[in-house]
């Protein structure tokens, strides 16, 4: 295949598939390109490897589904042969499918009684998956046809064109979803919380002591990854310390008793979950390494 | 072009047209020698008495709906309504905790509830009265109505988010105390007695009464 | 009110209203218990043949000009943006197949989708978000909007042309299996999240990301 004028295939199929996207639905014929080149035109508006191969198909002039994958594989390889005799270079998965359909032409080829080989679906399946996707594709292109031959809005029918201004249903829509509700919601009950402020009532921390007693006794019941949620205190019923201050202080024991040796921490990520576990006691706390 | 096919034509210039036309200006949109007068007044026959009528101002035609259904038409609001913030608190706790009472309402905000609120939200159709509570005073109870779900796309009042989904979204933070509870709407057993016609007329009357002092 | 006036009423509503209204929106601005389907029925077929019809449109009723009548209306017309083979059939693939991915649309024309096919479909309305399908990577799935069904004159997504005889045929099935259960797109069952704002946007993000490659 020859590079000499062309970018790299794949650089150039994205080109003109985004020149196709805004072109218009008629292939384009710009006068600016070479007569010699016309079938790079005419990929154009096949778009895609599958495209071609639905316009061959249609060529043989059965139910897709019946189609001859045989036939139809050769009829690809010769067009893919055409365009790169006219030194068209071809976008990769045009080349991917020509060497995909030559080995499933070679497959179907094949006798019976040599196909069975390992986990591969049988070549039949292939064939008729591929029926199927072109079958399936030429569903799409007339489903085209049949949509932009309905009456479209402002090109063959059109509505009132001076309405009276006045519609007739205030709008029942409202600018507000889930989350709003959600958040008013919890906005009140927050407030209504903090409305039973008490003034008299000094505001509780946990100790950095008793938050230390606390951890080493729930230590025999940490032999396996526990989160800081669970082994802080929970509050009761409003009095004492708030949830807050049991969570710092149980963190700063928790670092503590690390130090010692006593508690190993771990923290998958940033604002992730600490987890803590007691350390077993199997080797010399000096040659442990963290692991 | 026979005389019905110029007629539907006239019909259809008129209606799509931006404003009224002149005999003259569609005589230049259809065929030449055509015989626009005519189509008009016979149009404007076929019209007559139906819920629009085709009048004549200034010598251009156009459609306009009959004066006697004016009364049909309504300001145009196409715009999505935004609800008060108060609306929207009050409307998601009706959504929590129904069926709830008025003064349950207000508990839960820590205000009273001005009269407009409620009648937003009833007027908008999110909330209805949904009965008496069986204690003293047999309080009236608001709920929320099918066309809440729709405009919040949920499938039912069992589809409210609950304490799972809002610490997910991040709306509780620690000072919310861990025994927080939302309760869930759907399955709302309070005893209480269907609302009845009269109770909301009366109930109206009450609010009436009792803000206007 | 009388089924005379009730058609009136119906016909001047439909007239005055700037977009096609539902049978619930008509039966809102009018006396309780009438007969809407009734008065939209009778409404029909004495507009049948006229200048004007009454369409079915997303299941809402407007009036439009006939659509033999279309060549008269040059100052009404608003030139079409033409759409692209590949964005056109990508639209054709997302109505027939919706709830869609992008991988889903992309292995149905066998070549990628190049970041500007569905920019212009948003763009002009014709298609939006659906949801999240639930399946690894949650991928977003794509559907049409209403502005589609009022483009292309569509009662609903259940009249899209060929649309029974395709699913009959199994064409569209995504999966190949012979026994696959299709989704009917207007009612969406396939199983999956409403797309979130939050969603979106960290959507827009990923394909930036994705394709600024």
């Amino acid at each position: 295949m020859s590079r000499e004028r062309a970018a790299p295939s794949g650089l150039d199929h994205d080109v003109r598939q985004s020149r196709l996207d805004f072109n218009g639905s008629t292939p384009d014929t710009p006068e600016d390109i070479a007569p010699e080149e016309a079938l790079v035109l005419q990929l154009d508006s096949y778009e895609g490897p599958l495209h071609v191969l639905l316009a061959l198909a249609r060529s043989q002039k059965v139910d897709l589904l019946k189609i001859s994958i045989t036939r139809l594989a050769e009829q690809y390889l010769t067009f893919i042969q055409e365009a790169r005799k006219l030194r068209f270079s071809l976008a990769a998965d045009y080349l991917v499918m020509a060497s995909w359909l030559a080995y499933l032409k070679s497959r179907l080829l094949l006798p019976r009684t040599e196909r069975k080989q390992g986990n591969e679906p049988a070549p039949e399946d292939l064939a008729a998956a591929l029926a199927f996707r072109l079958k399936k594709l030429e569903a799409m292109r007339k489903s085209v046809e049949s949509l932009t031959e309905r009456p479209q809005l402002k090109r063959d029918v059109f509505a009132r064109g001076d309405p009276e201004a006045r519609l007739i249903i205030p709008s029942s829509r409202i600018e507000a979803n889930v989350f709003d509700l959600m958040s008013a919601y919890v906005t009140q009950r927050r407030r209504e919380t903090e409305r039973h402020y008490d003034p008299t009532r000094r505001i509780e921390a946990y100790s950095l002591e008793d938050a230390r007693d606390h951890l080493r006794s729930q230590l025999p019941s940490l032999s396996s990854w526990t989160a800081l949620d669970d082994v802080a205190p929970q509050p009761r019923g409003g009095v004492g310390p708030k949830r807050i201050s049991y969570l710092a202080s149980t963190l700063s024991a928790s670092l503590e008793l690390t130090k010692e040796g006593q508690l190993q921490l771990q923290q998958l990520a940033t604002f992730d979950t600490l987890y803590m576990r007691k350390r077993t006691p199997l080797m010399p706390i000096a040659e442990v390494k963290p692991q | 072009m026979t005389p019905e096919t110029l007629e539907r034509a006239v019909e259809a210039l008129l209606f799509a047209a931006a404003g009224p036309l002149s005999a003259a200006e569609l005589a230049y949109r259809l065929p030449e020698g055509v015989d626009v007068g005519q189509a008009l007044a016979s149009l404007k026959a076929r019209y007559a008495g139906r819920g629009v009528a085709l009048e004549v101002i200034n010598d251009r035609w156009q459609f306009r709906t009959a004066a006697d259904l004016g009364y049909l038409m309504v300001e145009e609001r196409e715009e999505p309504r935004r609800l008060s913030k108060a609306a929207l608190e009050t409307l998601a706790i009706i959504a929590y905790h129904q069926p709830v009472t008025r003064a349950e309402i207000e508990s839960v905000r820590g205000v009273g509830l001005s009269r407009g609120t409620l009648d937003v939200l009833h007027e908008m159709n999110l909330i209805r009265l949904r009965g008496r509570r069986r204690t003293p005073g047999r309080p009236v109870t608001y709920g929320t109505t099918e066309t809440f779900l729709e405009q919040f796309s949920l499938p039912s009042l069992a589809d409210l988010p609950g304490v799972a989904e809002m610490r997910a979204a991040g709306l509780l933070d620690l000072n919310v105390p861990a025994d927080f509870m939302v309760p869930d709407p759907s399955s709302g057993q309070v005893l209480e007695d269907a609302a009845m016609l009269e109770d909301m007329e009366e109930v109206e009357f009450a609010q009436d009464f009792f803000e206007a002092k």
